[in-house]
Parts: C-alpha cells; sequence; structure tokens
C-alpha cells in the first residue's frame, strides 16, 4: 500500500550547501562486477549533471564485514550522501544507522528488507516479487507452460534471489498446473559452478524443459550446458542477465531471455533523490525524477518498515532487442 | 636454516620493536597526509571491526603455534551467531533482561567448545592434517547453519543483544574492551602457564614432547577448543554489532586477514607472541582506514590497496630479514 | 714417500663469541686414518663442517689436493673428493635406501637423468662391500637408527671419495658391525683412500689411526703417531688432568628389599615375547643384546609407547596396567631415549625450558602460573650437576654439541625424579670424561633407591655400572647375569655368537 | 608388488574414489554413465593442470596460495593485451604469451624466497593479495566475453562424443590430453631426473640437502618457474572452455586445490606425494561435489553434506596410518598437526 506522502528526514533542515561542497557517496557489494561498472557509469552521469562529486566505493571482494569497513571509514570523512547497495542487507544496517545518527543522507538499493531508521529511502527498479513473477510468466510461454523447470539462485543468503524463484515458483503453483518445479541450486555466484551443476541436473532429471536463473552467472553456465549437450531448442533459459555476458548464448540460441533492470539508472535515481532531499524539497508518490524509469515514482514499505521508492519497469534482454542495452 | 638463534629474548623484543615502529610510522605518515585522520571518529571507525579481527587472529594464531592452521574459524563465528540467534528468537523473542545476553554468550561459548572439540578430535585423534580437517569442518559449520536458516540472516533480535556492542563503559566501546581482556588472557595463558608451555614445545617437536610425558592429543584438543572459544566469542561481538546473524559474515577476508596477521607478527610452530598480534591487528586497521582515506573517490581504490598492501608484506618481510640478520644457508 | 692431500692451515672460527677453533692447523696423507679425539665441545665437528664446506672459517687456509681454499662450498669439497659422515648421518627419510645410498654420486657425477636400474645394482654393490643386507626399497624412514648408520658409511663408501671424514660413525653399532666397517677403512686405506675418524670410544681410536690430533677447547693439543699414544695419554690430552676411571666401587643393592619392578611373561606380538625380571631400588640392571633384538621395544612397552599385549607388570607390588606414556609416568618410570634430536629434545627452545619440560606442572604457584625463579633455579641446579657446556640456559638446546644436547636429555628425566629410569644408549656420543660422569651419576641415583634399567652396547659401560645384565636375543631374554659372574670377553663372545641382524 | 600396491596412498584414493561412486550410483544410476566420466574429466582438466604444479611445491616443502593468480594474471593480462592490439588469430599465441607471463610471475615469486631467505606461505600470501589487485587496478576489473577466432567453439573440440538419450551429447574434450601429457612430463621430471630427487629431497631434509651439495635455490627458482607456467597454462585453457576471461580467476579456490594435492597422499610437511595421487585427488574432490546434485540432496543442506562426506574420507588415510603404525612400529617421523 503506497504511503501518500513522506516528508524527508530532519537533518535536511541543516544549512543547505553548495553543490561542488557535497560529496556522495557510493557503496556497493564488490566493485570489480560488470554490474557494478555500470552503475558507476549511473552516477558519473549524475556527476557530471549536477556537478556533485561522485563515486563509488567498494570492497574487492563481495563481503559483508569488509562493506561495513567502508561505510566506516566514509562516515569519519564526512562525507553528505552514502549510497548502500548491501551485499547482506541486516549486516550493513547498523553502519547505515551510524550514518544517520552522524547527520548523512543514507539511500538504499536493492536493500527493500531493511529495518526502518536504517535507510533514509531504499530505492528499488521494481517490486522484486513482481519481478519473480514476471520472469515466470516468460519462462512458462517458453516452455508451453508445461514441464519441468529448476531454479538457480547465485548463493541461498541473497535475499532478492531468493524472494525472485519463491514469487516465481508460487507463481507457477497458482497459474501453471501443468509446469513442476524439480529442484533450486546455488551456483555460489560462479558460473563456472552452475555449468557443471546444471550437467549433473540433466543426468538427475533427464527431462528438464526451463531453467530460471538469478545470478548474472546461472544462465551463462547453465546456458553453456545446455548449448554443448545440443539441447538449446529443447530446454529455456531465462533469468537475470545483461547483454554484455549473454550475448553469445542469446545468439546462439541457447539463453532465451535475460531480464534486468539498468543499475545505472537506479545510481542516477538514488542520487537525484538524495539531491533534492538536501535542497528540502519533498518525495512524493508519482514524481518524475527525470530518470529513465523513474517517471513516474511510487512509494511503499518494505518488509520490516523501511520506505522504499519503486521505479517502473524491468528491462528485458533478447536476441532481438539486446542491441538497445549496451551493457 | 642454521639460524642460530641465540639470544631469544632480545630477538623476540625486536620483531615487537619493528612492528610497534611500523605502526608509530603509518600513524604518522596517514596522520601528515590527512587532516581527519587522526580525528575522533576515524578512531572508533577503526575500533568497530578491530576487535573481532583481533580475537579471530589469537583463534588462528593458537593453531598456528602447534604447526596446524584452522580454516574454521570464520565458520565457528557465525554458526555461534546463527545458533544462539535462533535460540533467542524461539525462546525469548520479547525478553529484555540480562537472561538474552546470558543465553547468547553461553549458547555460542557451547558452540565454540563443541566445534573446537571437533577439530581437536579430527586432527588430535584421528591424524587428519590441520588444513584438510578444517576445511572440512569450515563446510561443516557453515553448512549447519544454511541448513538451518535456508541461508537466510536471522534477525530481529530484542534490542538488549546490542548492548553488548554498544555499551561504553568509561568511554571505551564494550568490544575493544573485551578484546583487550581477552588479551591479556591469552598472554597469561600462553605465557605463563603450563598449557601454554605445551603448547610452545609441542609445536616444537612433537614427538619429543610425547617421550616427555606430554599429552599431545590433549593439548590439540584444548588449543582447538581455545580457538573454537575465542571465534564464537568474535560471534557474539559480530552479532552484537549487526544485531543480525549471517552464514556470509567475512568468509571472503576474514580467514586470509587473519592468516594474513599471524605472518606478518611473526608466529610459526613452536613460537607466537599476543603483543605481536596486538600491534599487528593494529597496523592493518590503520592502513586499511588510511588508504580509504587517502585514495577516497579514486576508482578502483580498493584494488589498489590491495596491491600496496601485497607490496607492503613482501617489504616488511625484507625489513624483517636484515633486521635479524641475513640467515646463513 | 706418501702425498699430502689435504691441509688446514691456522683455521679459526667463532659462534657468537664461542671460539669453536682457534688456530688449528692439520695434514692429511695419502692413504692415512687420521683419528680426532676430544671432549664434546672441543671443535671436531666444527672442523669437519669447515673441510665440508658446511661453514666457512673466519680466518685460514684449506688446502686441498694442492688447491688452496679461503672457504669452501660443498659441491666443491665433494668434487675434491670429500665425503662426510654426518653424526645425523645425512639421510633423506623420504626416500628409499637405494636412493640415498647413491644420491650423491647422482649429484657430483652432474647427471640430469637417473638411471634407477643402475641406482639399484650400484646400491647393492655398496651394501655387498660392507656386508650387510638391507632391502633397497625400503624408506630410510622405516630404519632403525643402526640400519641408518650403515646406509651412510656405505654411502659415502660409494661416492668413490679421496677423504671420507666420519663424525662418530660407530656410536650406533655394535661390534660386529664396528669390525666390518674397520675392515671396510682399511680396504680404503689399501687403495689410497685416507679417512679422518672421529669418536669417543678411544679404544677404537687405538685400534684403527694411524695418526691421532687431539683437540682441547678449539685448540690442537697433541698430534702424534698412533702408536706413541695409549689411552691414558690420550686422557690426558683431552682433559688436561688424569681421570680416574676406576669404577669398581659398585654399590650393591639391598637384596631384602621389594622389588620396585616385576615384569612377568611380558611380550609384544612379533617384538618380544615372555620376557621376566625383577628390579630392585638402588639396582642398575643393564639389557644388551644385538640390533633387532628387542631391547628397545621392551623399553617401549614399559614406558607405554607402544604397550605389551601380554604379561604382567608390577611397580612396588601393585599390578599396573601401563597403556600409555601418561600410564608409565603415573608409576614414575621415565625413559631417555636414543635419539636426542628427535625424540629427546625442543632445539628451538631454551636449555632450560628443556629441563624443566618434564616437571613444568610442579612448577606453578597457586593460582597455576608459572613461576619463572623456581624454573630458573631448577634449571640452573641441573645444568650444573650433570656439567652442561654452556654460558646460559636461556640459549637454544640447538647450539649445544651433540654430547652436551645427550647431558641436557638426561637432565630433562632426572630433573622429574624418577623411581625407575630407563636409559637407551645413554653416553653415545659423549666424551670419556662426561661418560665417566654419567656413569658416577647413575650410580649415585641407584645409591639413592633409584631403580634403573641400562640399555647398551658398550660392554665396558654395562660391567662398570650394572649388578646385574640381561642378554636378550630375537625378542626373548637368553641369560640373566650377574655381573661377578661374567666377564668381559664371555659377554663379547655370547652378543657376537648370534649372527641376526637387525629387521 | 601386489603387497606393496595395496599399501600405497594412492591405492587408498583410488579405492575411496571406487566406494564415492558406488554410492552415487546407487542412489541415482543415471551416474554410471560415459558422460559422469567425461563431465567428471572435463571438470578435473584445469585443477589437474594447477595440481601438477603445486605438487612440486609441496614435495618441496612449502605451501603456495597464490598460484591462482598467477592463472589470472597470465590468461587474463594475455586477453586484453591481444585484445588491445586488434589480435583475432589462433590460440597457440594465446599460451605463449600467457606462459611467459606465468613464467616471470613464478620467478619473482622464487627470487623472493630464495634471496631473502622466507617462507613459501608467507610470499605467496603477499603475492597472491599483490596480484589480484594489481590485476584489476592496472589491467582490468571486468569479465570479459570477446574470444578470439581461434577459440571459438574450442569448448567443444572433442576427441570423442556419445549420444545419450536423455542427457543430449556428451563429449571427451580434447584437453585431457594436455593433462595427459603434463602429467607424464612431470611424473618423469619427478622420478628420472635429478632434478626432481632435489625437489624430494628438499622436501624430505632440507638441511641434508644443502649439505649434500643440492643446489636448492636453484631447485626452487625452477619449482616456482613451472608453477607459473601450468598455472597460466591452465588459466588460458579454462577461460577458453568457459568461453570468458575473468580477472578473479580461481579467486577463492586454492584451497580446494591444495586439498586435492593433499588428499592424493602428498605430505603438508614435504618430500612425498605423486602425480598420480593429485589427479585421483582432483577427481575425488570433483565427485564429492557432484554428488550432490545426483543425489539430490536439497540445496540448504549440500554445504552441510559436502564438509561431512570430506570429513568422513580425509579421515580414513589417517586411520590407515594409525592402524599401520600399531601393526610395526617404525622410527618415528615428526607428526603432521
Ligand atoms: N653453529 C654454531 N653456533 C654456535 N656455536 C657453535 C656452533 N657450532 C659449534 N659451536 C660451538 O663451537 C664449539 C665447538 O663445537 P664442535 O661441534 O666443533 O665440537 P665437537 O668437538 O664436535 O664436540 P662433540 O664431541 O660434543 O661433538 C662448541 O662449544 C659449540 O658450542
Ligand atoms: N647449531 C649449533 N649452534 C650452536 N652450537 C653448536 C651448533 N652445532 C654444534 N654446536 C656446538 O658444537 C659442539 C659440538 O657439536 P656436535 O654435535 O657437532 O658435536 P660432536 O663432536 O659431533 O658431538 P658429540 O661427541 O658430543 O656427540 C658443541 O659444543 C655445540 O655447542
Ligand atoms: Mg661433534
Ligand atoms: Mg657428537
Amino acid at each position: 500500500a503506497p504511503a501518500a506522502e513522506v516528508t524527508a528526514p530532519e537533518e535536511t533542515a541543516a544549512p543547505v550547501k553548495e553543490a561542488k561542497d557535497l560529496v556522495f557517496a557510493s557503496v556497493v557489494k564488490s566493485i570489480g562486477d560488470t554490474w557494478f561498472i555500470r552503475y558507476e557509469t549511473g552516477i558519473k552521469q549524475f556527476e557530471k549533471d549536477y556537478g556533485i562529486k561522485s563515486f563509488m566505493e567498494g570492497p574487492s571482494q563481495p563481503d559483508s564485514a569488509a562493506q561495513v569497513a567502508v561505510i566506516e571509514d566514509l562516515i569519519a570523512q564526512g562525507v553528505d550522501v552514502i549510497i548502500n547497495v548491501p551485499y547482506g542487507v541486516p549486516e550493513n544496517e547498523p553502519a547505515q544507522k551510524k550514518a544517520l545518527d552522524a547527520g548523512i543522507i543514507v539511500m538504499g538499493h536493492e536493500a527493500e528488507t531493511a529495518k526502518e531508521g536504517t535507510l533514509t529511502y531504499d530505492v528499488e527498479a521494481f517490486d522484486n516479487c513482481s519481478y519473480g513473477e514476471e520472469m515466470m510468466r516468460e519462462l512458462a510461454t517458453r516452455m508451453g507452460e508445461e514441464g519441468k523447470y529448476i531454479q538457480f539462485v547465485g548463493s541461498l543468503t541473497n535475499a532478492s534471489h531468493n524472494t525472485w524463484t519463491e514469487c516465481a515458483k508460487a507463481y507457477q503453483e497458482a497459474n501453471y498446473p501443468n509446469m513442476q518445479f524439480v529442484a533450486k541450486y546455488e551456483s555460489k555466484e560462479n558460473q563456472e559452478n552452475a555449468y557443471n551443476i546444471m550437467k549433473d541436473a540433466l543426468k538427475a532429471t533427464p527431462d528438464i524443459k526451463g531453467v530460471q536463473g538469478s545470478d548474472s552467472g546461472d544462465i551463462l553456465g547453465a546456458g553453456r550446458a545446455v548449448e554443448e549437450a545440443g539441447l538449446a531448442d529443447s530446454i529455456s533459459v531465462v533469468g537475470t542477465g545483461i547483454a554484455s555476458d549473454a550475448g553469445e548464448l542469446l545468439k546462439s540460441g541457447a539463453v532465451d531471455l535475460a531480464m534486468a533492470w539498468d543499475p545505472g539508472m537506479a545510481g542516477y535515481a538514488c542520487s537525484v533523490i538524495a539531491y533534492k532531499l538536501l535542497q528540502g524539497e519533498k518525495i512524493v508518490e508519482g514524481m518524475d525524477l527525470k530518470v529513465p524509469g523513474f517517471e513516474s515514482i511510487k512509494i511503499g514499505k518494505g518488509p520490516n518498515g523501511v520506505t522504499v521508492i519503486y521505479g517502473s519497469a524491468w528491462i528485458k534482454i533478447t536476441v532481438e532487442t539486446m542491441d538497445q542495452y549496451p551493457f | 636454516m642454521n639460524t642460530t638463534n641465540l639470544k631469544p629474548k632480545v630477538r623476540f623484543e625486536m620483531q615487537t620493536l619493528l612492528l610497534a615502529g611500523i605502526l608509530v610510522f603509518l600513524l604518522l605518515f596517514f596522520g601528515l597526509n590527512d587532516q581527519g585522520f587522526l580525528a575522533g571518529r576515524s578512531i572508533s571507525s577503526m575500533a568497530i571491526q578491530l576487535p573481532e579481527i583481533g580475537i579471530l587472529s589469537l583463534a588462528m594464531m593458537i593453531t598456528v603455534m602447534i604447526g596446524g592452521i584452522n580454516l574454521s574459524i570464520n565458520a565457528t563465528a557465525n554458526l555461534a551467531a546463527v545458533l544462539s540467534g535462533l535460540f533467542i528468537l524461539r525462546f525469548m523473542p520479547e525478553s529484555q533482561g540480562p537472561m538474552v545476553i546470558v543465553a547468547m554468550v553461553g549458547i555460542s561459548l557451547l558452540i565454540g567448545v563443541i566445534t573446537g572439540a571437533i577439530n581437536g578430535f579430527l586432527v588430535g585423534y584421528v591424524g587428519v592434517p590441520s588444513i584438510l580437517a578444517t576445511l572440512a569442518t569450515m563446510s561443516i559449520f557453515t553448512g549447519i547453519g544454511v541448513g538451518l536458516t535456508k541461508g537466510q540472516t536471522v534477525t530481529g533480535f530484542p534490542e538488549v543483544v546490542g548492548s553488548v556492542a554498544s555499551l561504553s563503559p568509561l568511554g571505551i566501546p564494550m568490544p575493544f574492551l573485551v578484546f583487550v581482556g581477552i588479551t591479556v588472557i591469552a598472554y597469561i595463558l600462553l605465557g605463563r602457564t603450563t598449557f601454554g608451555f605445551k603448547t610452545r614445545m609441542l609445536g616444537t617437536n612433537p614427538v619429543a614432547s610425547k617421550f616427555s610425558g606430554i599429552n599431545n592429543k590433549a593439548v590439540i584438543m584444548q588449543i582447538f577448543i581455545f580457538s573454537g572459544v575465542l571465534s564464537s566469542i568474535a560471534g557474539v561481538l559480530i552479532m552484537s554489532r549487526t544485531m543480525s546473524a549471517s552464514n556470509a559474515y567475512g568468509t571472503a577476508t576474514y580467514v586470509m586477514l587473519t592468516i594474513l596477521i599471524g605472518v606478518l607478527a611473526g608466529v610459526v610452530s613452536g613460537k607466537g607472541s599476543v603483543l605481536n598480534i596486538f600491534i599487528t591487528v593494529f597496523i592493518l586497521q590503520v592502513i586499511s582506514t588510511g588508504s580509504h582515506m587517502l585514495l577516497a573517490g579514486v576508482r578502483g581504490s580498493s584494488f589498489f590497496k590491495d596491491f600496496a598492501w601485497g607490496v607492503l608484506l613482501i617489504i616488511i618481510f625484507i625489513i624483517n630479514y636484515f633486521t635479524h640478520g641475513r640467515r646463513k644457508e | 714417500m706418501t702425498n699430502e692431500i689435504l691441509r688446514v692451515e691456522n683455521v679459526s672460527k667463532a659462534f657468537a663469541g664461542v671460539k669453536a677453533l682457534d688456530q688449528v692447523s692439520l695434514t692429511l696423507q695419502e692413504g692415512e686414518i687420521l683419528c680426532l679425539v676430544g671432549e664434546n665441545g672441543s671443535g671436531k665437528s666444527t672442523m669437519i663442517k669447515i673441510i665440508s664446506g658446511v661453514y666457512h672459517p673466519d680466518q685460514g687456509d684449506i688446502i686441498i689436493n694442492g688447491h688452496s681454499y679461503k672457504q669452501l662450498t660443498p659441491i666443491e669439497s665433494m668434487r675434491e673428493g670429500v665425503q662426510v659422515i654426518y653424526q645425523d648421518f645425512s639421510l633423506f627419510p623420504n626416500l628409499s635406501v637405494a636412493e640415498n645410498l647413491v644420491i650423491n654420486e647422482q649429484l657430483s657425477s652432474g647427471r640430469r637423468l637417473v638411471n634407477w636400474k643402475e641406482t639399484y645394482k650400484t646400491a647393492e654393490r655398496g651394501l655387498e662391500e660392507i656386508h650387510v643386507s638391507i632391502p633397497l626399497d625400503a624408506m630410510v624412514s622405516e630404519l632403525s637408527t643402526a640400519d641408518r648408520q650403515l646406509i651412510a658409511v656405505t654411502k659415502a663408501i660409494l661416492a668413490e671419495a679421496r677423504i671420507i671424514i666420519m663424525d662418530e660413525p660407530t656410536t650406533a653399532l655394535t661390534q660386529k658391525e664396528i669390525q666390518s666397517l674397520f675392515e671396510v677403512i682399511n680396504n680404503l686405506k689399501a687403495k689410497g683412500i685416507s679417512t679422518i675418524f672421529v669418536s669417543h670410544k678411544l679404544n677404537e681410536v687405538t685400534e684403527i689411526a694411524d695418526r691421532t690430533v687431539i683437540f682441547r677447547n678449539g685448540r690442537k693439543v697433541m698430534d702424534q703417531d698412533a702408536k706413541n699414544l695409549d689411552i691414558k695419554t690420550m686422557e690426558f690430552y683431552m682433559t688436561g688432568h688424569e681421570l680416574d676411571l676406576d669404577n669398581s666401587q659398585l654399590a650393591q643393592p639391598d637384596q631384602q628389599a621389594a622389588p620396585l619392578l616385576e615384569v612377568e611373561k611380558l611380550g609384544l606380538r612379533g617384538k618380544f615375547k615372555d620376557v621376566s625380571f625383577q628390579l630392585r631400588p638402588g639396582e642398575v640392571l643393564g639389557i644388551t643384546g644385538l640390533l633387532g633384538s628387542g631391547r628397545t621395544e621392551l623399553a617401549l612397552a614399559l614406558f607405554g609407547e607402544t604397550p605389551a599385549d601380554s604379561g604382567t607388570i608390577r611397580v612396588e607390588g601393585r599390578e599396573v596396567t601401563i597403556r600409555s606414556i601418561q600410564d608409565a609416568m603415573r608409576n614414575r618410570i621415565g625413559y631417555v631415549p636414543e635419539d636426542r634430536i628427535l625424540e629427546g629434545l625442543f632445539l628451538q627452545q631454551t636449555i632450560s625450558d628443556n629441563i624443566i619440560v618434564r616437571i613444568i606442572d610442579q612448577m606453578v604457584n597457586k593460582i597455576h602460573l608459572i613461576r619463572a625463579g623456581a624454573s630458573k633455579k631448577v634449571s640452573d641446579e641441573w645444568i650444573g650437576r650433570l656439567e652442561v657446556k654452556t654460558p646460559s640456559g636461556e640459549l637454544p638446546a640447538k647450539s649445544l654439541s651433540g654430547g652436551n644436547q645427550q647431558r641436557l636429555v638426561l637432565a630433562k628425566w632426572l630433573a622429574s625424579d624418577p623411581r625407575i629410569l630407563i636409559l637407551n644408549s645413554p653416553t653415545v656420543g659423549v666424551d670419556v670424561g662426561s661418560k665417566a660422569s654419567i656413569h658416577e651419576l647413575i650410580r649415585n641415583l641407584a645409591s639413592q633407591g633409584m631403580g634403573i634399567l641400562l640399555i647398551s652396547d658398550d660392554i665396558p659401560e654395562l660391567m662398570q655400572t650394572c649388578n646385574r645384565l640381561i642378554l636378550m636375543r630375537r625378542g626373548r631374554t637368553f641369560g640373566v647375569f650377574d655381573r661377578e659372574d661374567i666377564t668381559e670377553e664371555q659377554l663379547n663372545q655370547e652378543m657376537v655368537a648370534d649372527r641376526v641382524f637387525s629387521i | 608388488m601386489l603387497k606393496k600396491i595395496v599399501k600405497s596412498s594412492e591405492f587408498v584414493t583410488f579405492t575411496i574414489i571406487v566406494l564415492l561412486s558406488l554410492i552415487i550410483g546407487i542412489i541415482n544410476p543415471a551416474f554410471f554413465s560415459l558422460a559422469t566420466v567425461f563431465d567428471v574429466l572435463r571438470a578435473s582438466i584445469v585443477v589437474s593442470i594447477m595440481a601438477f604444479g603445486l605438487l612440486l611445491v609441496i614435495i618441496a616443502g612449502g605451501i603456495d596460495i597464490s598460484f591462482v593468480a598467477f592463472a589470472a594474471l597470465a590468461s587474463y593480462g594475455t586477453h586484453m593485451f591481444l585484445l588491445s592490439r586488434g589480435y583475432n588469430g589462433g590460440i597457440f599465441l594465446y599460451y605463449a604469451i600467457a606462459c611467459v607471463i606465468g613464467l616471470g610471475a613464478g620467478l619473482l615469486s622464487g627470487l623472493i624466497v630464495t634471496r631473502f631467505n622466507l617462507p613459501i606461505f608467507d610470499v605467496s600470501l603477499a603475492m597472491m593479495t599483490m596480484w589480484y589487485g594489481f590485476i584489476r587496478f592496472f589491467i582490468g576489473s571486468t569479465k570479459n566475453f570477446k574470444l578470439p577466432e581461434g577459440a571459438v567453439g574450442y569448448y567443444s573440440r572433442f576427441l570423442v562424443t556419445v549420444r545419450d538419450p536423455f542427457v543430449g551429447e556428451a563429449g571427451l574434450h580434447f584437453s585431457i590430453l594436455y593433462v595427459l601429457i603434463i602429467g607424464v612430463l612431470i611424473h618423469c621430471l619427478l622420478k628420472y631426473t635429478t632434478l626432481g630427487r632435489g625437489i624430494f629431497a628438499m622436501g624430505g631434509n632440507r638441511e641434508v640437502a644443502i649439505r649434500s651439495g643440492f643446489n636448492i635455490k636453484g631447485t626452487l627458482l625452477v619449482v616456482f618457474g613451472i608453477l607459473g607456467v601450468l598455472s597460466a597454462f591452465a588459466g588460458v585453457t579454462h577461460s577458453f572452455l568457459s568461453r570468458h576471461f575473468e580477472p578473479t580467476l580461481f579467486m577463492t579456490q586454492n584451497l580446494d586445490v591444495i586439498a586435492a594435492v593433499i588428499l592424493g597422499g602428498a605430505s603438508v610437511t614435504g618430500g612425498k606425494g605423486s602425480v598420480l595421487g593429485t589427479f585421483m585427488g582432483v577427481i575425488l574432490i570433483q565427485l564429492i561435489n557432484r554428488a550432490m546434485v545426483l543425489t539430490g540432496i536439497t540445496v540448504e543442506w549440500q554445504q552441510l553434506m559436502i564438509g561431512l562426506v570430506l570429513a568422513f574420507f580425509i579421515s580414513i588415510p589417517a586411520i590407515r596410518d594409525l592402524i599401520n603404525k600399531r601393526a610395526s612400529r617404525a622410527v618415528e617421523v615428526p607428526e603432521e598437526i
């Protein structure tokens, strides 16, 4: 249920700094990921457009402990805004809270499950459960709404991945009685694991017809295994992924659909909201952030009470549309 | 190999002095380069993770001292947090009383003892090399937590759970006090008790220690239990600070970091200094925080930091080599 | 007319202030057998290590085959034909017997490939040369100390050395093997190969030496044709005073006293069987026999390391089960192992820590912290009592010479005040002077009521210290003798009569 | 002869592999197929090649954890370099350049270890941190999926293929030949060259090796050189097989490779180990991981099961040693802890 209006936090009452004196820092799960390289382009675009120093930081390996250390150091540096994409949501909360207490605006992304009071706002490209359901619709269509399917998550500890797969499964049970869930596997965010698991899954359940991936490596590994077994035509592979990684497999037909959102735009949107707050503006339902996908935002509450700003629209990358998404 | 270790006492001080010198140098270096560095906020930023890393480093060090290694320290810490967290959520979700703390600490310590005993059994009694044994138990301990929670982070604890980390009697954060306390205890245990003495002997020559009547198996068992207990205390601190218990917390960084601290502190079979560990943990924390400050906003600064750490380590090894006198071959 | 093959001129070497060698000169002729003798720590091993290139001298020259060196590397030394048998045998425990035998030759020949057939053939030839048989594909780690020593000797012979240096090669050999070794050395001599021979067993020295050099405190004090030196003279030069080695004043234990230890029909499958004896307080009971006769296994069974599987043990009249070393210690049984480096000492730890390791549990105060003062007092006391040669108890044990390390192992056990002490070859590698003092110590301990089991090959030693003797053969007690009832010659014959070798 | 084989540690590992295969096969008969054999072999190729290099270091008495970084540096560095030059040809040049880079990285570690007489483990810890940082700061931090012409289709160059009615086509990848060739070479190096025996000698007793006149430093340099080259070779092969190059290649997999080598009978303290045993160790680790999917253990409990199975199987050699020791008390060698 969208809240009608959310008032800006009190801290913004502080005297407004000039744009050139502001520092916006983004903290991501791991800075080496293709995904976050794209994220960085968004905040760099924001830097150019608004003249506000924006940069991305994060551990070299995805790990909450290391991420928290980065946040702690940013607090000590006295930045104005921290945009955090937490690897583990609860583990990052105390550091976020500490930043809030220090008068810093703290935005979250992919942190829908955060507790109330640990983020100024969380910004999501979409509602995670709907995303999972949409993925299932796409998978079901490609499978002719029947047959066995398996799911991958990058890791069991990843809340988003598990929301996607669970909502997808629930949606299937409600709408596609002829489809049959076989098993969920954990790729450990490593496409080589996904590859080996897919091969073994084919042995364990020879008549698999569909695969749903969550980590961006899942459809790559599974797709490769399917392709090498010469089963590209009979098995549908659908999941989160981006064109630069999955391009070849989309072309060969081993992967049927990669779904994603543009992390660059999410980062940009977070920055814009933070800036508006600093300007004393209020964030309201239906507002246009002038960012693709965030033309008319929705405001809601996460399961643990944090206020979430939803954009609209995921993107769907197929062999036909892949050229439109150069990341 | 013919290192003629003629003045053990002096040598020990050399290593400690060297480390202390590096620490002072780094503080000055970062302090002069960045005005904010010595400000209170960065100190408190450093103090946040330091106790956890420090205690885990001690847990690692004592196993290295008997010629082993314990790869399962982080898994033990997380399992202790997860199991005590599940217990609290199941049996005292609303309670704010001290019993919650008692349960948290009590269950965690129990987990530390049990996991340590499993490691000790495999290494001491079955005779599996510790690198293999603890690799397997790392998987087992994490696996239990993952299985019970389906991998999800355990949250929603009563507020009182956070008090361990947030209290700061006399203005000193509680976790830091715990770390200092444990350092002192470890110092006494290893330096002044028969347990520490036997540990050193076992690490030096396990056959001779057996023939001297030291019960090697029992000492190995005690060492791994001690290591497990220290790990579980780190687990309590993490749980209290993050108000959550995750199976994945620190898995990509903590184990290697503690090994690195041990190596820098000069821990080897039969020899290890609690004081050196204490200083080294500070060194690494200062480097980490300092480089974050100096490199703030530089693209890929974390990567550069990794690179610099590697180089710095080599440099420290080489300084060590020259200050300890060239070793004859 | 002989040719000088090696000349060492005015060599000095100091270790952290200790002058191990002080202006020492030596010569060695082709085909000569030169014996080096001296007390523990007098610099013999240091000299050897300098000739073999392991240590570099502080000053002086080494001239081998006319080539002059300020210092050598091990490989240069080998190229000049020097082969050393070190006290620790310098073997690779993880390699086979054959390979260990051939490895030096392989290296010095500069060949890059290994020919296994050739390796085995050569190895076999080597072992035949000293008339022993050891399985060629056994790992050295599986062998007994004596076998290792034989392999070390064979290895040097095989390397076709021109100078063979043996640093106490006979410590773990029994009479029979020693005789074969001497035969080998004499054969080598006939071929023009020179030998430097270091031993603390002066009777061996008189038997084999052409010339004898005596060291004292890092200086050469005597260099003489062997025929001009008798044992008494050597002892005098080594120690600087006359030794009184008259040991006839053996105390007799009280025959009425209840036995400390009674062993009845003790057995361990494949090792020994039906061993029975009694040990009274104040008694020194010698156990001897050839290699592989089961003496060490018997000792280890009594010490709980490899427990016996049949028979009974009674300590002070009580029947006890000894399943572990802790059980043995609870019954105040101590064991001084043969292999001091591996089983006896913590080389990197201090001498003082090595001494108190057995009694550390008693060195604590009320709150169970170690009392530093007490441990220093105890260790200093034992360093003094056993005359361990060291400037400080705070030095690591590895700074001690072999003989002093052996004393340290003894000190460790004596400090724990055992009731029954098993000594396995306690004077191996110990110089005559120290040996005499260790023997005296043994007698003193016995006279204070301790029961001592002394395992030894050294027949004079047994005759001088033991009240009774057990002779073991093939895992059984072959005979028990009162010392008065047997002479050295008889005992010697009894031992040589058995032709069983190890394994 | 037979007795010797049965006593060898390779035989124990082999028995464990057979045992585990039987258990998996009984639970899921689909396991018994040529496709499985091919899959397991394929997944073992890259790890085996690295493990062979690591084996030399472990026999020499050290433990290296940085070889994974050599692989990443060599494969990713070569790729990004050639990509920037617009190279689009065959794979030979990739292997050549990568092996040179690997050799350089290996020798650098070797030089630091020998020149300053440092423990191998310590140096490798530093080098691993350094190289992964170097790659991502100076070369690039994202995966790259653009393969040169010569590598397109590399993944499906099979020696033989079988058609399985259910699981589709399964082939034995030709790069298993690399394992065979490298394995034989390393075996011969260890067994038939003075250098190889020097590696064993060094691991068995370093001081004696020095005294005997082995060139310890030279030997270590060669060992590190080989480790670097083999890691580079494995890195490039992996990248072609998985059709992309990545800067964090193998980053968290070094412990698994070490475990495989030790499981294959190499001693943690050095002086012992074999090529055949190492290969079987790699296969065993593979099987343990694959058993999870094939036996249908649910995902939440897989990690626990992997740990339990591993703990069980690593205990077998240790228990065997305990029993052997009881049976014949040999002279003790220092125990591993
Ligand atoms: N590496 C070393 N470091 C320090 N001191 C040493 C070293 N090697 C020898 N020494 C000292 O040099 C002296 C001579 O030692 P050396 O080994 O030559 O004696 P040795 O005559 O062989 O004695 P032993 O009969 O006990 O074997 C000893 O006092 C010893 O303490
Ligand atoms: N590594 C070392 N460090 C210090 N001193 C040493 C070292 N090695 C030997 N020494 C000294 O050298 C002397 C002799 O040592 P070594 O063990 O070589 O003697 P040895 O003649 O062969 O022995 P022994 O007759 O006592 O068995 C000792 O006095 C010892 O102090
Ligand atoms: Mg000597
Ligand atoms: Mg000696």
